[in-house]
């Protein structure tokens, strides 16, 4: 079976750019509209995706092979299973709420700025949805650029330092990434299909190393501790839009990477060196999440979260059960929402104040009720609330966590306590209270466009919490799959 | 200890001296004529190799045209011989030492070696063996390739030097090929209608130097 | 009945909703009618299903599967049985007379319809809690309430101390909900579902199960980790800091929440795990151990307190003391018993408390009331039940239940319980006293109410305030009143007393009517679990009891009566007979008093080793760990040492060109000799 | 009797001081070209010794064009010398400093 | 005595034949019209090439013919690298019009040393005897050099021509003496014969390896490997741009191909040597480029130690061909070919590089420095996508051409087993993403300083617009391109 759907969702944004780049950024109203026209129906494209998956099946769907490259094998070669599936629909998603975020605050070039959020969309969907090593490698890399731009033009005081940092970082890991790709194919006699790799058999000492060499691209994505702190820059002088996709999915590629990648590739080494990602991944929650507490700066605050929530995916990942990892997955897709509302909540304050910084507000919500209500409800999905998206997948994390080991399940219950302590603190410190200084007694509370991106993630998170069944049922036969996969040994 | 032996050390040692000066003579017009006498000494090792052909042309060519045109330009340009070889003994120990030792590495890879030569029959030559024909004869039968690429490198070097040599100054008097050829009948001729009455020829001619 | 069941939690969530979303189109008075309406169908139906599970039908089934995985399937459901339909009536009970209460007491708010959304919002959460079939939905509530809470003790956002305190409330009971966390883990780790029938019907075979991490014998872990998150949630010692700084909210949530609810939820947690506390002495010992240090020293930090509302907050904790102490003995059923008498009661003594407030224009201060029975008849009379009740008067539901508390821990053979049993009897006393204290502060002697000094603390506070933010001085009125001192007081609107009338009544009777059926009939069924071999309190009690009136009568003459006698006396003579003893004891005992008046540096304690622990913790790896370490030396350092190493580079393109050519020829020198002296 | 290695050797020292006179001259850019020309007679002499000793005419031909190339550039050589010193009024090596880094 | 002459066949050599005739064509037509219609020479220099282009095209039967006794080889990559050449060059006389007519430069001489520089180039590359490689290798290096030198009154085009003259003019002694010494171990100038000489393994290996250190350095200094890359910043810097476009685009390709015929068919033997030499010098160069390139601030000179980099990363393909010392030819085809593809892909990309640069060049300014890239978003959001695409591309980002170069160079070298290696390149291709990226800083990031209009002809915008586009489309789809390279090495070797 040959369908484009996967095809549409990567291209149909890509090319919808190019008009977006053509119109220029002087008639703004059009590119405006023509974005947001794109971004939906990129998201309209991914919709069957959802709703003609197999979810009985564990394998890849919607696959389509073309050759790409046969000089190396290598092939335009898509599909997805449960684990990618949702990301892309997050994605899509996630852009339509970018487009609207730089409706009117985007000045300069609004046109680039639109158009490179459209390309980022699909180069994303292109990582997910990548079953080739190559071309996967293609978009993972391709997506730098379009993210580097946006943070350098659009971006706050401090944005060229932030973009020479994010890019830097994230080649670091990819380069080393490329040479264990261009191993393995070696090793497989001549195949980028990462199915293929999958079975491939590979000593120890090469598992580990190419463990390391994937860790080295994806850790920086995720990012872990220690390779974390391009994040918080990044993130502080990143647009709004910026922000949100950096966190939403960026983010993501790095953990979807170990799973389609690391895992099922070199199990034996993931095996040997999972101590060392729990350490690593638990030294992100607890370090981080106290980092995170002494932030004076709104988005950095948030951005440090973001680690040390992705450190719970990372987690999840590496104790090897299923809950671990379904939760882990599930963790990824909610802080796809929720990182990216707080981010937006942030983005909505900063456009009227031009601050960030915490200790210029205070009392917010005596002038934004409403904007204050979705903003404790992301709030809360943030520390992990039940009934809001958060609390799940941390949640299962967790549980996974002590199934695997009693103390590791402890330390990284322990962000129930730090997590709600840095954000409540900051939301405590923003809106609540009385009016501080006459910068927020002029703030208007959020208009219609606003309200109607939060309200989107708002039904999101909450849907989620309450009912998360739909998403994890989408990923049981993957994980199921993996974990068998994983379990047996490739010496 | 035969002629030939004899000869090729007398040469060699010319030439390595020769050769010495001419990076180390304070005046450059010395070391051109250094070099000029390392080129003598090597075209007489090349008759030893009997390479007469090109020993000669070693000779005619290159000392008699090029070294010519160093000298030139070193009598040309203004250069202050002073100044020329100020600091060069101080780099002299690093340039010696290093020379030494390439010396000593090359010479402990060439030396006793003998480069399969047992394959070759040695030469015996005939009397009235000219290497000049039979020079020729390759050259313009197999070698008709290079030596034509050989022209085009001295045609490049022609209009190299022309162009970066060739100066035009404002009072240079030379002829303009391309505006000789652009030349328009009407600027050089002017065809002036004369009326054929006498009396006025004199008035005209007037007319005609005035516009002159 | 199992539409019946979903519209019971629905109903109030409907109309928060309404009152929420769109409290401004439906107006103050449609959000009150929706959320109370809400309530009474919840407390309607509840009744029903109450006859329903009377005459035998319980229900333990799912409503929908809320996430599958990894074997472990979590289901939204509800546990219809005794104990459920029990909790279930508590709290609709109570939350339709806050509800109604607020009506009144809130009038002049202007977050009235938030208010109304707020508590229709608890009232679903606390029942989503207590109707729960498992422990996924259980800690949904669990939080939720807690959430809830959050948002009201922050009700006045603009008030420092209330945010400082919501964001203390959210963040002890986090801790809890840690340990509750785990030892859900650990359940869903080692029973392989988090559905209660089906790991109570484990529960042998995890008994023998040492968790293998740890050493620990897993059934106590667990145990241990689950009243951990009741520490939380029901204020004991150490997690107790919590409670009496969330009395910054509005009084009916604080007879709501904290104290007739929320606060037992983590009772009701034990009670309804009481098949697995029974496999572990040691988690029981704890329990006990706990209950008592909580039951005692929070009695003691009552009688120095002149708020109104935290002289019964303090009452609280320490009451919740008790019940974790019944908890602790294997009386369950004594502690849900004693949680019931004290919603009603406790609930009855805030809302007074509320009403004395709005009487005394939002002062609340103990020491400037005096002498207000006369101008508030019905609040009076209605504090005074509810204070004996309180202190265990004989007959009053109060009595029935803490009685039969010591008697369980006097019963009781497990570690602990001699300690306990001296901080029950000691308990009583001092309830009695710091009661009584403020009843006669408050209803009798002179009338102060034109002596509360000028509002020192009316401008705002900044957070720089917060760390000695709690002391009692500062809950003002709300920043909306202007507050009027010496004003006369007055009697509370029909809304305000209504409530406080239809409390009292349970709290009155209800332990005389119930205790014979709830402690020692069959009232809890299945829902309750004693190993009676083991711990034989309850037994041994069954064996003592006559009936309720013979228990009253007997009462009369045992230890506990005389000490609460003699408690009110001694209040009685302190503070209406000799005024100025109390002042003078104040003296003598200086430093008795600041450890008390400073609670015993709980706070301080946190403050400064975990708030401020924490900050330095964080400061310190942000600054050192991330900004000097990874990014200054390996980030920043790789790039300057690149930069530097480049700049050195740099310097071989001296544009000499013989040193040009001798790079060359030293490069093909090079070679040769690499070439050469491997060949 | 004179061998091959005879003249490799002496084509070697030649070779050598060739070298050993570009990098050793810093002043002079002339006497700089002219020890190009002595790497270019080592090389000849190499070849010739070959030509001779292989009893090869190929090498002597090599040689050959190898002598016409030498003439040219040394033309193109000294013109360029001639532009610079027009520009710079000096051969010196050492000025030739402007393009560095 | 000429009686076993026979008449060499022409065939394959027409484009040589076709150019050098129309050569002097140009040199009258300049002489003759130069000085009224200055754009005759360029036009019929482009017509000269694109003639060539089309006769080689004719001419091309994907056999193997050997001429002029052996002299001249026309194979498939001869002629793939031809057109190259051509398309190269021709593409650099369009961007250099304007440049050169704003500075006077426009002069006929130009165009004949292109053209002369263009037969070079084409005699290495159908050189199948050391004496062709020595004459083109010269003929191409004597026409740069005074082409670099062109605007006699700029010093420092003179300085770097001096510079390009010396240590060129050594090299050529340090190839000539390798040459020698091969001549002496094998007896024979001819590629052919050299390679038949070692497989008989009459020749004394020492020797041969002792020439070899000279050869690969003469070959090295023309790629411009370290240590024999110090001319080329200097060269690169002080040339007139529309030169260093020149020299830093169509001579890679002749490089290549010389290399390709000394190393591979000529010595193919002492693989295992060369390619050890070669792999020490490629990671040199790759380091000390990359590190060297950061510090600059004249953009000139910062692609000039890019393209010592680039140079190290093309020679990883080449020194992949033989593992282990087995010969397997698929190895060494995809060895080969990937050096090809990467070479290719470097032209591309450096014509479009230095293309920008003439771009924002106008009459009396050289926009050479790094900072007048500034702000070129603002002025011209195209051209910035332009240079964005090319320097994303030189970076290695895909989904541009010079990732799946430098791709296929890394999966040549890892094959060969030089992984370390490998890792040590990707490491400092991370350190090079810096200086592009800078680029693309300036160009987007900052404010332009300079605000004047861009006042390029059409013709060169169009054609830079052409070439951006190529790079990235020769990275959507690389296959045939790639497949071309590969086709041709094996049907070449």
């Amino acid at each position: 079976m040959n369908s484009q759907l996967l095809s549409l969702a990567i291209w149909v944004p890509i090319l919808g750019a190019v008009p977006v780049f053509l119109l220029g950024s002087e008639r703004r109203c059009l590119v405006r509209w023509l974005a947001l026209a794109v971004a939906v129906a990129g998201f309209l494209v991914t919709l069957p995706l959802y709703t003609g998956f197999d979810v009985q099946q564990g394998g890849m769907q919607f696959i389509e092979q073309l050759p790409w490259i046969p000089r190396f094998n290598i092939q335009y070669l898509l599909g997805v299973d449960g684990i990618s599936m949702p990301l892309i629909l997050l994605n899509s998603f996630i852009t339509i709420l970018v487009v609207l975020a730089g409706w009117e605050v985007i000045e300069k070039k609004q046109a680039q700025y639109l158009g490179a959020f459209l390309v980022m969309s699909g180069l994303m969907n292109g990582i997910f949805s990548a079953l080739d090593g190559i071309l996967f490698y293609v978009f993972f890399e391709a997506s730098l650029i379009p993210m580097y731009i946006i943070i350098g033009v659009w971006g706050g005081p401090n944005r060229v330092y932030a973009a020479f940092k994010f890019f830097l970082y994230t080649l670091l890991g990819s380069l080393l990434m490329l040479v264990a790709l261009i191993w393995l194919f070696l090793q497989s006699g001549g195949s980028f299909n990462i199915l293929d790799w999958h079975e491939l058999p590979i000593g120890m000492a090469p598992q580990i190393l190419i463990f390391i060499a994937f860790l080295m691209s994806f850790a920086v994505k995720v990012p872990m501790w220690p390779v974390h702190t391009w994040l918080p820059d990044a993130h502080v002088e990143a647009p709004t839009g910026g922000s949100v996709i950096l966190a939403a999915i960026a983010l993501k590629l790095g953990a979807y990477g170990f799973l389609r990648f690391s895992l099922p590739i070199v199990p034996d080494a993931s095996h040997y060196l999972a101590p060392m990602m729990i350490t690593l991944s638990l030294i992100a929650v607890i370090y981080i999440g106290f980092v995170a507490l002494v932030q004076t700066d709104m988005k950095k605050l948030v951005a440090y979260s973001s680690i040390s929530h992705m450190g719970f995916v990372t987690l999840g990942f590496f104790i090897f059960n299923q809950i671990g990892i379904e939760g882990a997955l599930v963790q990824m897709i909610s802080h796809g929402f929720v990182s990216g509302a707080m981010f937006l909540c942030i983005g909505v304050m900063y456009d009227r104040m031009h601050s960030r910084e915490i200790a210029d507000y205070g009392g917010v919500a005596n002038r934004m009720p409403k904007f204050a209500a979705f903003f404790l409800l992301f709030a809360m999905a943030n520390s992990g609330l039940p009934a809001t998206s958060g609390f799940v997948g941390e949640f299962m994390v967790i549980l996974g966590a002590i199934k695997f080991n009693f103390w590791v399940g402890f330390a990284a219950a322990t962000t129930l306590i730090v997590g709600a302590a840095y954000t409540l603190w900051m939301y405590k410190r923003v809106v609540f209270g009385d009016v501080a200084n006459h910068h927020v007694a002029e703030l208007t509370d959020i208009n219609g466009r606003e309200t109607l991106i939060l309200t989107l993630l708002a039904a999101c998170v909450l849907a989620m919490g309450l009912y998360p069944f739909p998403f994890t049922e989408v990923m049981h036969a993957s994980v199921d799959n993996l974990l068998k996969h994983v379990a047996v040994s490739k010496l | 200890m035969e002629l030939k032996t004899i000869l090729f050390y007398l040469f060699a040692v010319i030439m390595v001296f020769a050769a010495l000066r001419v990076v180390t003579a304070r005046n450059p017009v010395h070391a051109v004529l250094f070099l000029v006498l390392a080129f003598f000494n090597a075209a007489g090792l090349w008759m030893l190799l009997q390479a007469e052909f090109l020993s000669i042309m070693l000779v005619m060519v290159y000392v008699g045209a090029v070294m010519v045109l160093f000298l030139f330009v070193v009598m040309m340009l203004d250069i202050n011989i002073e100044q020329m070889r100020k600091g060069f003994w101080t780099h002299l120990p690093l340039g010696a030492g290093v020379g030494l030792l390439m010396v000593a590495e090359m010479a402990v890879v060439l030396s006793g070696r003998y480069f399969g030569l047992q394959n070759f029959p040695p030469q015996n030559l005939p009397a009235n063996h000219s290497n000049t024909k039979e020079l020729a004869r390759v050259m313009f039968t197999d070698y008709v390739y290079p030596f034509e690429l050989a022209s085009v490198i001295l045609l490049v070097a022609v209009i190299a030097a022309v162009m970066l040599t060739q100066r035009t100054r404002k009072d240079t008097k030379g002829m303009h090929p391309n505006d000789q050829i652009a030349v328009k009948r009407n600027d050089r001729l002017r065809i002036v209608r004369m009326v054929s009455e006498p009396p006025e020829v004199q008035a005209v001619d007037a007319k005609a130097e005035e516009k002159s | 009945m199992k539409t019946l069941y979903l519209l019971i939690p629905l109903a109030p969530l409907f109309g928060a909703i309404l009152a929420g979303l769109f409290g401004k189109f439906i107006g103050r008075a449609g959000s009150h009618v929706v959320t109370v309406l809400g309530v009474a169908i919840s407390f309607v139906l509840s009744v029903i299903v109450w006859k329903d599970v009377q005459a035998g039908h319980t229900f333990n089934g799912s409503v929908y599967t809320w996430l599958e995985t990894g074997g472990l399937t979590l289901e939204v459901g509800f546990l219809i049985d005794r104990l459920t339909v029990m909790m279930m009536l508590v709290v609709t009970f109570v939350s339709l007379m806050v509800h109604i209460y607020t009506i009144g007491y809130m009038a002049d708010d202007p977050g009235y319809q938030r208010f109304f959304s707020y508590i229709s919002l608890f009232t679903f959460s606390m029942l989503m809690l207590v109707m729960s079939n498992n422990f996924v939905q259980l800690f949904f509530g669990w939080e939720a309430v807690g959430l809830v809470s959050y948002l009201l003790i922050g009700f006045w956002y603009t008030r420092p101390t209330a945010i400082y305190a919501n964001l203390k409330a959210f963040l002890v009971n986090r801790v809890g909900d840690f340990g509750f966390l785990l030892g859900i883990g650990l359940i869903a780790a080692y029973a392989g579902s988090l559905d209660y029938a089906t790991v109570f019907a484990k529960r042998n075979e995890l008994a023998a199960i040492t968790e293998t991490v740890t050493g620990w014998p897993l059934i106590t872990a667990i145990c241990i980790c689950l009243f951990i998150g009741a520490m939380g949630k029901s204020a004991q010692v150490p997690l107790h800091v919590w409670l009496p700084d969330s009395m910054e909210g509005p009084t009916p949530i604080s007879a709501l929440i904290h104290a007739a609810t929320m606060v037992t939820a983590g009772i009701f947690m034990v009670t309804r795990m009481s098949p697995l506390f029974e496999l572990s002495d040691t988690a029981l010992s704890f329990v006990l151990v706990i209950g008592s240090i909580t039951a005692l020293f929070m009695g003691f930090l009552g009688i120095i307190q002149n708020d109104i509302k935290r002289v019964v907050a303090y009452s609280t904790l320490s009451q919740l003391g008790y019940m974790t102490v019944a908890l602790g003995v294997s009386a369950y059923s004594v502690a849900v018993f004693h949680l019931m008498t004290h919603a009603f009661f406790k609930a009855l003594l805030f809302l007074g408390a509320g009403s004395v407030i709005m009487g005394c224009h939002h002062n609340q201060d103990i020491r400037y009331m005096g002498g207000l029975k006369k101008y508030m008849p019905i609040t009076w009379i209605t504090s005074l039940l509810g204070s004996l009740a309180l202190i265990g008067f004989p007959f009053l539901s109060g009595f029935y239940s803490k009685d039969s508390i010591i008697e369980a821990v006097h019963a009781s053979h497990i570690a602990g319980s001699g300690f306990a049993y001296f901080a029950v009897v000691a308990g009583v006393f001092i309830t009695a006293f710091y009661s009584f204290r403020m009843y006669f502060l408050v209803f009798h002697g002179n009338e102060r109410y034109d002596q509360a000094p000028p509002d020192p603390h009316h401008a705002a506070h900044d957070d720089a305030h917060h760390a000695d933010a709690h002391d009692t001085s500062h809950a003002k009125g709300h920043d909306d009143h202007h507050e009027d001192h010496g004003g006369k007081p007055h009697e509370s609107p029909w809304v305000v007393t209504l409530p406080l009338v239809l409390l009292a009544i349970p709290s009155v009777l209800i332990g005389f009517f119930t205790i014979t059926p709830m402690l020692f009939g069959d009232w809890f069924g299945g829902a309750v679990v004693i190993d009676a071999v083991k711990h034989p309190a309850m037994a041994h009690m069954a064996k003592d009891f006559h009936g309720a009136s013979a228990m009253a009568i007997h009462g009369m003459m045992t230890l506990p009566f005389f000490l609460a006698i003699s408690g009110v006396a001694l209040s009685w003579f302190f503070y209406i007979k000799r005024p100025d003893i109390p002042a003078a004891i104040l003296k003598a005992a200086k430093p008795i008093h600041t450890l008390l008046e400073n609670k015993y540096y709980f706070d301080k304690f946190n403050e400064v080793v975990f708030a401020a622990g924490a900050r330095v913790i964080g400061h310190g790896l942000w600054k050192v760990g991330d900004q000097v370490l990874i990014d200054g030396v390996m980030v920043n350092g790789t790039a300057r040492a690149v930069g530097w190493v480049a700049s050195v580079v740099r310097l071989f393109q001296s544009g000499r060109v013989f040193q040009y050519a001798f790079g060359m020829i030293f490069g093909v020198f090079a070679l040769l000799t690499l070439w050469f002296n491997r060949a | 009797m004179i061998s091959l290695p005879h003249y490799l050797i002496l084509g070697a020292i030649l070779f050598s001081i060739g070298v050993v006179g570009i990098f050793l001259n810093r002043k002079n850019l002339i006497v700089l070209m002219m020890a190009i020309e002595l790497m270019l007679l080592a090389v000849n002499l190499n070849f010739v010794a070959f030509s001779h000793y292989l009893n090869d005419l190929s090498g002597q031909l090599f040689v050959f064009f190898i002598l016409v190339v030498a003439a040219a550039e040394a033309g193109i050589g000294l013109a360029i010398l001639v532009v610079l010193f027009r520009n710079l009024s000096s051969i010196h090596v050492e000025d030739l400093d402007q393009l560095k880094g | 005595m000429l009686n076993n002459f026979v008449m060499p066949d022409l065939y394959p050599a027409a484009p040589e034949i076709f150019l050098l005739c129309m050569s002097f064509l140009v040199l009258f037509v300049d002489l003759i019209f130069g000085a009224t219609h200055r754009g005759l020479a360029a036009l019929l220099t482009v017509v000269t090439l694109l003639g060539c282009a089309a006769i080689t095209i004719v001419t091309a039967d994907g056999h193997t013919a050997l001429t002029f006794s052996n002299m001249f080889v026309d194979d498939l990559l001869a002629d793939f690298l031809k057109l190259v050449t051509y398309l190269a060059v021709i593409v650099v006389l369009v961007y250099s019009r304007q440049y050169l007519a704003d500075r006077g430069l426009d002069r006929g001489e130009f165009y004949l040393l292109v053209l002369y520089a263009t037969l070079g180039m084409m005699v290495m590359i159908s050189a199948a005897n050391f004496v062709t490689i020595y004459l083109g290798l010269e003929l191409l290096s004597l026409s740069l050099y005074a082409l670099v030198a062109i605007d006699r009154n700029a010093s420092r085009a003179t300085e770097a021509a001096m510079k390009y003259f010396v240590l060129g003019a050594m090299a050529s002694g340090l190839l000539l003496y390798g040459m020698s010494m091969i001549y002496g171990a094998t007896g024979s100038l001819e590629i052919g014969g050299v390679a038949q000489a070692m497989h008989h393994g009459q020749s004394d290996k020492t020797i041969l390896v002792f020439g070899l250190v000279f050869l690969v350095a003469g070959v090295a200094f023309k790629l411009g490997l370290v240590p024999f890359h110090m001319w080329i910043p200097d060269v690169y810097h002080g040339a007139p741009t529309a030169v260093t476009l020149l020299i830093g685009s169509a001579p890679k390709l002749a490089a290549f191909a010389m290399t390709l015929r000394l190393l591979v068919y000529g010595l193919f033997g002492l693989a295992d040597d060369w390619q050890k030499m070669l792999l020490l010098m490629a990671v040199l160069s790759i380091g000390l480029g990359n590190l060297a390139a950061i510090a600059q601030t004249n953009i000139k000179r910062m692609l000039a130690y890019s393209t010592i980099s680039h140079m190290g990363f093309m020679i990883l393909g080449l020194m992949s061909g033989v593992v282990g010392g087995v010969v397997d030819p698929f190895t060494a085809v995809n060895a080969y070919s990937s050096a090809l593809y990467y070479t290719v892909a470097y032209v591309l990309m450096s014509l479009g590089a230095f293309g920008m640069v003439l771009l924002l060049s106008r009459a009396g300014y050289e926009a050479e420095n790094l900072d007048d890239f500034r702000g070129l978003n603002q002025r011209s959001p195209w051209f910035a996508a332009v240079m964005l695409v090319i320097m994303f591309s030189m970076a290695g980002i895909p989904f541009f051409v010079g990732f799946f170069a430098k791709f296929a160079v890394l999966l040549a070298a890892i094959k060969a087993g030089y992984t370390v290696v490998a890792v040590v390149a990707v490491m400092f291709s991370l350190v090079g993403a810096f200086y592009y990226l800078r680029v693309v800083k300036l160009m987007y990031f900052d404010a332009p300083v300079d605000s004047a209009p861009i006042t390029a002809p059409m013709d060169m915008r169009i054609l830079l617009s052409i070439n951006g586009v190529a790079v990235a489309a020769f990275g959507l789809f690389p296959d045939a391109l790639m497949s071309l390279c590969t086709t041709t090495l094996l049907r070449s070797l």
